[in-house]
């Protein structure tokens, strides 16, 4: 079965060439199905595939397709572990809802086969990613989803927001790969080859901790570009351009993990370096709270979606910074479900509302919607962790298992917490605008609920956001952490973050519950009637520190004005006056230079036929005291 | 088979091009079936070569070799290694689509197409000589077709950039020149007889100083080719100047002459020399990347922003060569491949659009990918391969010469991995000016997309492209034999060590310790 | 005191001088002619003391054919001068620079 | 008495019967021009019948005739062979010119004829005396060649500045002969070499002055720098249709000479004179290609080219007697490349004009495109492009050089070559990728056959030896002075 | 003692008349200067045995070329004093500088060794039949090369300088 485990990519990958001419002409809905149809069987193939992993009856284990760039030891070969299970799963699972939702949400799109040929291709390009066994490999996923993020966020690209934000997305990702790419170089140049066989078994046996820090932060920094961590967390906000599934998709339950994914694939090297696991750790807690704090304020329906994104992206790279690996990749698992719901609930709500995305111009859909705002219902509580839904599970595991870590750790537990009742702030105040309270709707829109094959997913991922977490309670019998166990293969060589002992999780679990719930409380309070989008959290108007929330504290003003406006300038001086002027100017000095030459010496031919004899006779007198010279001893 | 296959290669297109040029006027029709039927002829030898190519053996084969210009040592020598055999092949592939690709030509079609023949034999030439005269030869007798090209089949600027190119270029001719007559001198000494021949001159004893002055006179003129900054600003004038079928051919393959020329000349012949400026080369290779990226990010010519682009992927090339590692060397080699396929395919495609609108300027267009999608489609697909995208060939040349050039000159390859960067940044940026948003001039909206012939020549580009950027095992199984004797010998007469050798990959994990 | 070959030589020596200068400093065509005429003149003065030295009388008959060539020359030159003076009432070659460059 | 011998001055005897019927047949019957043309070209055939003749019996038995007059040797005897073709070739060129020259036409062929004459004798010449004879012969035909048009001003100008300075060079070399006489006490060219072999010179002053002015008296004829002046104005002032001619003839006799004199009576004493040779090829390459750059008349360009090409086949002599045959070889292509590019310029701006603007030019290869093609190869060699003999050329000289240990001087030629392409691809761009190639360019296009056969002549050979010269390269290896 | 003051005697007038046709305005001077040091190198001939060179130098020379001279002289009309201001810069300087300088340099070689070929008991004897017995015999090839030098002086002097008559006769 995994010898033909190829296949899983090959499916989206050949229903995205298919697609590719044959989309168009196929058309509504058929595209669509053809797409869906991959992805479902490649879910169900990888299903049947991991199923040792169920048993726990498999181990690893690599195939190796065929010779890729055989001298960086990059080769096509997959590696299919629990943890690449997991991924692919994820991938294709949530997949597989989200292409089926797309069927009804692109309606009437007139490039409606092109969009499922990059879906497709996108899948197939994570898969890619999820099952390398070597990071050159892993390098071609990371890049290829990159391409195709940058053509979903531009698909609509007569939009130019549309087109600079893919642009944005794939250079902002490109800077981290380029650290990624140095990390890569550092790998081979320590361990002469790029596969996970030599590198991640014992690398301490090639390298020091010195190294390992090197080289981690350099993968981290690809990581961050991916995850949208800081510092490179600024494109996926501009991302939410894109069509909302792809959102759903790509910048919400997968793309965006891969960073995630890749540091707990690498585990064994980060580990070398608890440095490098601190910043990890650090930049996940401080990005968490710096997003959270910036969704506060949004008015975008899908913004506060992206920020919220990016803050959870933040728990997931805590939880890898800490150690808690297979915590971290749950909460990944379960974010994947509940974010996607979110996504394609807004989507469902843009699509009712006549593409209308300001939540200023919302309110009240809960009637008209019904469906949906059900299904967006049980995904806000699970997005701010209340028990038992999926986000519960996986963020209490990581809070704990941070708070046990100690130290620096504790600190960082401490911004977990806070994020957690801000989510519970903000996610409330996303609901109470766009379901709750009165209309705000604009003339002539008519919400209404959207068709089945747009609600079925919703529900699909509903129930998966409902009831997934309870797949890994801290609990045994039948409530046994079973995704720990599932995982547990892929890490065994790890040393891994452990729980408090004693009461300590089950306190810590009450701490954040109450938190969440105390955020809650208080945005229905808060953002209940008039103009209430407008308001702040605390204190009202546009003022002091709200300012600087609203736009993102400015961060995409400054990365402009600080970093692509003077490299324009730099590279505009560069090809216009050095370019032109110096080193262009010294070729044209050089040959003007000769001619000029020759235009001096031409008056010497005055036509004076003396002059002509006197250079003549100091040719002679030049050469006869050469001549003398050498014969008078 | 026993034929002069190398011969034929060099001799069909001249042939060709006799042929084209003693067609009778009435029979003007028959101009350009002909040539591109002898260009197609060429591949089809090439492909032979490829085909019959012995990959496991890193020297030459096919060798043909008679003497000539016997009184100096003047032999016809002719032979193909992994590091020529490719660059043979992309030669015979490009020219078939620079004759496709240039049916339109109104102005003496004969003799455009004459000139391109004839260019194709000498660059094959170039590439099979393993005599160093008659290497020149051809190195230098290319520039008078490629010269015609640009000055008559040219833009507006046409007569400048000829010019500029033709003596630019003789420049460092002149130089190689004394360095091959200074060579063969020494050979004289040595061996008792002159000779010009590129495997007896292996075995000369040149003493360290006179391997400076040596790689320095090689190196200028191949520095040029290439080009390496500070000698690049031949390049965009007549890249930008040339016509298509030009432009493609002199970004494809001429530029390639100066890269291959460094690994087949410099490195073997001044090994010592070599080692010791190996950094220096590489530091203005890594010049040129960033500088022709961030020169290309801000020009306003779509033709000379892909020109400029060309000095940032050749500068890979040449990192790729100082590297003197296995990886790096056979990246590099692939690379010349590459940049042939890709900046080939993006001058195909300026060319169609400039057919189309006869201007240049990137700020004259805006949103045309909603009139041209298949325009739009290929010329974004050719952008990603230039940028270096996975699955795509660009990236195997790339991420081979990255990660093998780390190990000697680490802070130069981190410098140069931003070029990586910097190319995404100039090719997405022009993509999105020229093909994104609302098409909003008059002129735009009427243009037309690309039809069944354009299709016809990007299409067999396009499928290199990807071929070689999942499969290129085939590629660098050949490369490979040949770049590791190159390395080799560099180890051999030097106390150089190469790091990364093939061999201590394929090490026992075991046998290893920190 | 001998005079020995190595005064005629010195005598034509400067003789030679005087003629070169001649064709610098005049720029009457004729007389630069003369000029010439001069330093030929001092050419045969040599070749006859080396003779003597030497004891060849090949020497003189070199004078011979010098002269022969001096009076060939000196029938075209003059030729040339007539041709191109003639109308010009002037012999200055100074007037002569039209083509330069 | 042996000393006579027919054959070595076979060549001679048929070009002067030439010259003698061209004058009585006008003088008694004043025939057709075309007879004229007719006789001048059989004693030409005969010259060249005659000269063949020569080579193969003195490729076997090399001797000195006439006394130690005149050698009878492979050098002279292919100086010969050459020499009588390119008369022949200079005479097609010629033709038009010859032909409205009406009843003075005689003269004209005449003239040709007898400098060919002298130029023959040059390259053969084994005595000082003699070799001052034959260069007074060439000298004097040619400065009346230059002045032939009395009524051109620019040719009046042209014959007298070469009369006055080649007259003034020919003292200076007689000077010299005095000089070597006084040193080795021979006139002969070999006398003085055994002189030199046997005896070591402990003051040498007077030989090495000697040597110089000899240099100084052969380097004005082939127009070298410092010695060039007088080139450009003459090789412009004299008929288009014969400063190919005496361009070509001049070198190719002036070149004969001094590599004679140089490596047969000198030999001993090369490091003496190489240098100096070294440095008046250098200045002569570098102010030839500065100077042609500069120039707006292609004649005058031709002319200041043909004063690099001087410093170029100087450059092969710094190498000695191994140095000869790459002096042949590029001597001899680098004449008829002049002729042919000459020919070219005859046409366009007629074959009596005097200037030859390169605005001329714009356009021609649409108007002629033989005359256009002609002169872009030959443009394209003399700027050393390969498969040209030009390249070739260059190459021999520049490995000689290296050789010989002039490492300097090669790369101030090889630079100096590109420069050099600068204005010879500048008569390229004219004439091909001119602008306003539509309207521009009102020179004369009519080839008529004569220059036709010509042209092709010197195309052929360019290239010929361009790709082949394995023949050539026999030939001149074996013609070396005895 | 009798040659020495011969040598100075005309060595003398030989520098003065050259002297005299560098420096005089007058053309018909200055070929009468050099008629003088003409004669005066004749004389010289004769001091050194070369009797028939010396009857030649007067005859050819003085009597036919400087003849010559004077009467294109005359027919050009320069029969005159002229300016001999300089109007080229540095010509003036030069002439002398070189002058010098030359002068100098063979005085160095005279200083060493003027003649290193070996040195002759006796001057050969000049006279007519020597002369004659050499020209005829080794110097025949130049003596026959001396008529091509005539023809072309005929030839060159009708090509150039015949006007009218004959032209006129092809016009018609």
């Amino acid at each position: 079965m995994t010898d033909y485990l190829w296949i899983v990519i090959a499916l989206p990958l050949a229903g995205a060439v298919f697609l590719h001419f044959f989309g168009q002409r196929l058309g509504e809905p058929w595209a669509g199905i053809v797409a869906t149809s991959t992805i479902g069987a490649g879910f169900i193939y990888a299903l049947v595939a991991a199923g040792d992993f169920f048993t726990g009856t498999g181990h690893g284990e690599t195939i190796h397709l065929f010779d890729w760039i055989a001298p960086l030891g990059a080769n096509a070969e997959l590696l299919w572990d629990p943890l690449s299970a997991v991924m692919t799963l994820t991938v294709t699972g949530v997949g597989t809802l989200i292409h089926l939702y797309s069927i009804g949400y692109m309606h009437g799109d007139p490039r409606y086969g092109r969009f499922f040929t990059n879906l497709n291709f996108f899948a197939a390009s994570m898969l890619i990613l999820v099952l390398a066994d070597n990071f050159g490999l892993l390098f071609v996923g990371w890049e290829l989803v990159g391409l195709s993020s940058y053509l979903l966020i531009s698909f609509w690209f007569t939009k130019p927001s549309a087109a600079a934000a893919g642009k944005k997305a794939f250079i902002v990702n490109r800077i981290g790969d380029v650290g990624f790419l140095i990390g890569l170089m550092l790998i081979l140049a320590n361990f002469s080859t790029l596969t996970y066989g030599t590198v991640l078994e014992e690398p301490a046996r090639f390298i020091t901790a010195g190294t390992a820090t090197a080289i981690t932060l350099m993968l981290l920094l690809g990581a961050a570009g991916k995850s949208a961590q800081i510092p490179l967390y600024f494109w996926l906000p501009d991302a939410m351009e894109g069509p909302t599934p792809v959102s759903a998709l790509i910048h919400a339950a997968t793309m965006v993990t891969a960073g995630v994914y890749m540091v707990a694939r690498a585990a064994s090297l980060f580990e070398l370096s608890a440095f490098s696991m601190g910043t990890v750790a650090t930049i996940g807690a401080f990005t968490a709270l710096f997003a959270a704090t910036i969704a506060l304020k949004q008015r975008d329906i899908k913004r506060v979606l992206a920020f919220s994104t990016i803050s959870q992206l933040g728990y997931m790279f805590l939880a890898v910074g800490t150690g808690a690996y297979i915590a971290g990749i749950f909460h990944l698992f379960t974010h994947a479900f509940f974010k996607a719901l979110l996504f394609l609930g807004s989507g469902s709500v843009i699509h009712a509302m006549n593409d209308e995305q300001d939540m200023a111009k919302m309110g009240g859909l809960r009637t008209v919607m019904p469906v949906t705002h059900a299904t967006m219902f049980v995904g806000w509580l699970a997005i701010i962790g209340i028990p038992p839904l999926a986000g519960f599970w996986s963020k209490d595991e990581i809070l704990a298992l941070v708070f046990g870590e100690g130290g620096w750790y504790g600190f960082l537990w401490v911004i977990g917490l806070v994020t957690a009742l801000l989510t519970a702030v903000y996610m409330t105040r996303w609901m109470q605008l766009t379901f709750w309270g009165e209309a705000r709707w604009d003339d002539g829109v008519h919400p209404h609920e959207s068709p089945a094959v747009m609600t079925v997913p919703l529900l699909a991922l509903a129930a998966g956001s409902a009831l997934f977490g309870l797949i890994n309670t801290p609990f045994k019998g039948f409530f046994q952490p079973a995704f720990e166990h599932f995982l547990e293969p892929s890490f065994e060589a790890i040393e891994m973050a452990h729980l408090p002992s004693g009461a300590t999780p089950y306190v810590l679990a009450v701490i954040s519950v109450a938190a969440a719930a105390l955020g809650a409380w208080y945005a229905t309070r808060r953002y209940r009637g008039e103009n209430a989008f407008e308001r702040a959290p605390v204190a009202e108007g546009r003022t002091g520190l709200w300012r600087w929330v609203d736009n993102g504290y400015y961060v995409d003003d400054i990365i402009g004005n600080l970093l692509v406006l003077p490299g324009k300038l730099v590279a505009a001086w560069t090809a216009f006056v050095f370019d032109s002027d110096v080193i262009d100017g010294s070729v044209r000095a050089v040959g003007g230079g000769v001619r000029r030459i020759g235009g001096w010496l031409r008056p010497l031919q005055t036509g004076f036929v003396r002059n002509y004899a006197a250079v003549t006779f100091a040719g002679v007198v030049g050469l006869l005291v050469w001549f003398v010279s050498r014969g008078v001893s | 088979m026993d034929f002069n296959v190398l011969s034929l290669l060099i001799w069909v297109p001249v042939a060709g091009a006799a042929v084209v040029v003693g067609l009778p006027r009435r029979r003007a029709e028959l101009v350009i079936p002909v040539a591109f039927a002898l260009s197609v002829l060429t591949l089809g030898l090439a492909g032979y070569l490829v085909f019959e190519f012995e990959g496991a053996d890193g020297g030459f084969q096919f060798v043909e070799k008679t003497a000539i210009w016997s009184d100096l040592g003047i032999d016809y020598h002719l032979g193909v290694d992994g590091i020529s055999l490719f660059l043979v092949a992309l030669t015979a592939f490009l020219f078939p689509i620079g004759i496709l690709a240039s049916v339109n030509i109104e102005l003496r079609p004969k003799e455009f197409m004459a000139a391109l023949l004839l260019l194709e034999g000498a660059l094959i030439g170039v590439f099979l000589a393993l005599d160093l005269v008659l290497f020149f030869v051809f190195f230098e007798v290319l520039l008078v077709p490629m010269y015609f090209l640009i000055g008559m089949w040219g833009g507006e600027r046409r007569l400048d950039a000829a010019l500029k190119f033709f003596l630019y270029t003789a420049l460092g001719s002149a130089f190689l020149l004394v360095g091959i007559v200074f060579l063969s001198a020494q050979a004289n000494q040595q061996l008792g007889s002159p000779t010009f021949n590129y495997l007896e001159l292996l075995d000369l004893d040149i003493s360290r100083t006179a391997q400076y002055w040596l790689f320095g006179a090689f190196g200028i003129a191949f520095a040029i080719k290439v080009p390496l900054f500070p000698f690049h600003t031949w390049l965009p004038d007549a890249h930008t100047e040339a016509p298509t079928a030009g432009s493609v051919i002199l970004a494809g393959v001429l530029l390639k002459m100066g890269t291959y020329g460094f690994l087949r000349f410099n490195l073997s012949l001044f090994p010592e020399a070599t080692v010791q400026l190996a950094t220096f080369l590489a530091a203005l290779a890594v010049v040129g990347i960033i500088y022709g990226a961030a020169v290309a990010i801000v020009q306003p010519d779509l033709k000379r922003l892909v020109a400029y682009s060309s000095v940032s992927h050749l500068g890979f090339v040449v990192l790729g060569i100082f590297a003197l590692t296995s990886q790096g060397v056979s990246g590099g080699v692939i690379q010349m491949v590459n940049h042939g396929l890709t900046t080939g395919a993006l001058f195909l495609l300026v060319g169609m659009i400039y057919e189309r609108r006869h201007t240049r300027e990137i700020s004259a267009y805006g949103g045309i990918q909603k009139v041209m999608p298949w325009f739009a489609g290929f010329f974004l697909f050719t952008a990603f391969a230039s940028a270096g995208l996975p699955g795509l060939n660009g990236f195997v040349g790339e991420f081979l010469i990255l990660l093998g050039s780390y190990s000697r000159h680490p802070a130069l390859t981190i410098i140069a991995a931003f070029g990586v960067l910097l190319a995404a940044v100039y090719l997405l940026w022009a993509y999105e000016r020229v093909f994104t948003g609302e098409p909003d001039k008059e002129e735009n909206k009427a243009l037309t997309d690309i039809g069944m012939r354009e299709i016809g020549i990007l299409v067999p580009m396009v499928a290199l492209i990807i071929m070689l950027g999942i499969y290129p095992k085939p590629v660098l199984d050949r490369i490979e034999p040949a770049v590791e004797r190159v390395i080799d010998r560099i180890e051999q007469q030097t106390d150089f060590q190469s790091p990364l050798r093939i061999d201590d990959i394929a090490l026992d994990d075991e046998e290893v310790t920190p | 005191m001998d005079v020995t070959a190595g005064w005629y030589l010195a005598l034509g020596a400067v003789l030679f001088v005087i003629g070169a200068s001649g064709m610098l400093l005049r720029r009457n065509a004729l007389v630069m002619f003369m000029s010439i005429e001069l330093m030929l003149n001092a050419v045969n003065l040599t070749f006859v003391a080396i003779g003597r030295h030497t004891g060849d009388l090949n020497g003189q008959v070199a004078v011979f054919f010098v002269m022969v060539v001096a009076a060939a020359e000196v029938v075209v030159g003059l030729a040339i001068m007539i041709a191109v003076f003639r109308r010009r009432s002037s012999a200055s070659v100074d007037d002569l620079a039209v083509l330069n460059g | 008495m042996t000393e006579i011998s027919y054959l070595a001055i076979g060549p001679v005897i048929a070009l002067t019967l030439g010259v003698v019927l061209v004058l009585l047949v006008e003088v008694t019957y004043k025939p057709k021009v075309t007879w004229l043309g007719a006789i001048a070209a059989l004693s030409l055939l005969a010259g060249f019948a005659l000269s063949v003749a020569q080579w193969i019996e003195a490729s076997d038995d090399p001797i000195i005739r006439f006394r130690g007059m005149l050698a009878l040797d492979p050098f002279a005897a292919f100086g010969s062979v050459v020499l009588t073709v390119l008369g022949a070739v200079a005479l097609l060129v010629a033709w038009p010119l010859i032909v409205i020259q009406g009843r003075r036409a005689a003269e004209f062929i005449a003239l040709v004829l007898l400098s060919l004459t002298g130029m023959i004798l040059m390259a053969g010449a084994a005595h000082f005396i003699m070799l001052f004879l034959a260069l007074e012969v060439t000298s004097i035909s040619l400065y009346v060649l230059a002045g032939f048009a009395r009524d051109n001003a620019d040719s009046n100008e042209a014959s007298v500045k070469y009369f006055l300075l080649g007259s003034f060079a020919s003292a200076v070399f007689l000077y010299g002969v005095a000089l070597s006489y006084a040193a080795t006490g021979s006139l002969s060219l070999y006398g003085a070499a055994e002189f030199l072999n046997e005896n070591l010179l402990l003051d040498s002053a007077s030989l090495l002055a000697g040597i110089g002015l000899l240099i100084v008296g052969l380097a004005f004829k082939v127009s070298a720098a410092p010695f060039h002046m007088w080139a450009p104005d003459v090789y412009q002032g004299a008929a288009s249709g014969v400063s190919g001619f005496m361009t070509a003839g001049a070198k190719v006799a002036g070149f004969a000479a001094l590599a004679r004199v140089a490596v047969t009576s000198y030999g001993p004493y090369i490091s003496d004179w190489a240098p100096a040779v070294a440095v008046i090829a250098a200045i002569s390459v570098v102010v030839g290609t500065m100077l042609a750059i500069a120039q707006s008349d292609i004649k005058r360009m031709l002319a200041y080219s043909s004063i690099a090409h001087a410093g170029f086949i100087l450059t092969g002599l710094v190498a000695g007697i191994d140095g000869v045959p790459y002096v042949w070889f590029y001597v001899v292509t680098y004449a008829f490349q002049v002729l042919g590019a000459f020919a070219v310029v005859s046409v366009v701006s007629g074959p009596a004009g005097t200037r030859s603007p390169l605005t001329d030019y714009a356009g021609l290869a649409q108007r002629a495109p033989v005359l256009a093609g002609s002169l872009a190869l030959l443009m394209f060699s003399m700027g050393g492009i390969p498969l040209t003999a030009g390249f070739l050329s260059k190459l021999y000289v520049f490995r000689e050089a290296v050789d010989a240990g002039y490492l300097w001087l090669v790369v101030v030629g090889a630079v100096a070559s590109v420069a050099g392409l600068f204005f010879y691809l500048r008569v390229i761009v004219l004439m091909y990728m001119n602008p306003q190639s539509e309207e521009g360019g009102v020179g004369e296009t009519r080839v008529g056959d004569p220059l036709r056969v010509a042209l092709t002549a010197v195309a052929v050979i360019t290239l010929a030896f361009g790709i082949v010269p394995g023949p050539l390269l026999d030939v001149v290896t074996s013609a070396l002075p005895l | 003692m009798a040659e020495l003051v011969i040598f100075v005697l005309f060595g003398v007038i030989a520098i003065a008349g050259a002297l005299t046709m560098v420096l005089h305005p007058n053309p018909v001077y200055g070929a009468l200067g050099l008629m003088a040091t003409m004669l005066s190198i004749a004389v010289f001939y004769v001091v050194n045995s070369g009797h028939f060179i010396a009857a030649v130098q007067v005859v050819v020379y003085a009597g036919a070329v400087m003849t010559l001279f004077l009467f294109v002289i005359m027919m050009i009309g320069v029969d005159r004093a002229e300016s001999l201001e300089e109007r080229l810069p540095l010509q003036r300087q030069l002439a002398i500088g070189l002058g010098v300088v030359f002068l100098i340099l063979i005085g160095l070689i005279g200083g060493n060794a003027w003649i290193t070929a070996p040195e002759a008991a006796a001057a050969p004897n000049g006279t007519v039949e020597n002369i004659a017995d050499l020209l005829f015999t080794d110097w025949l090839l130049p003596f026959e090369v001396t008529t091509l030098l005539l023809i072309i002086a005929s030839v060159g002097a009708v090509a150039l300088a015949q006007f009218d008559a004959r032209r006129r006769g092809g016009e018609e």
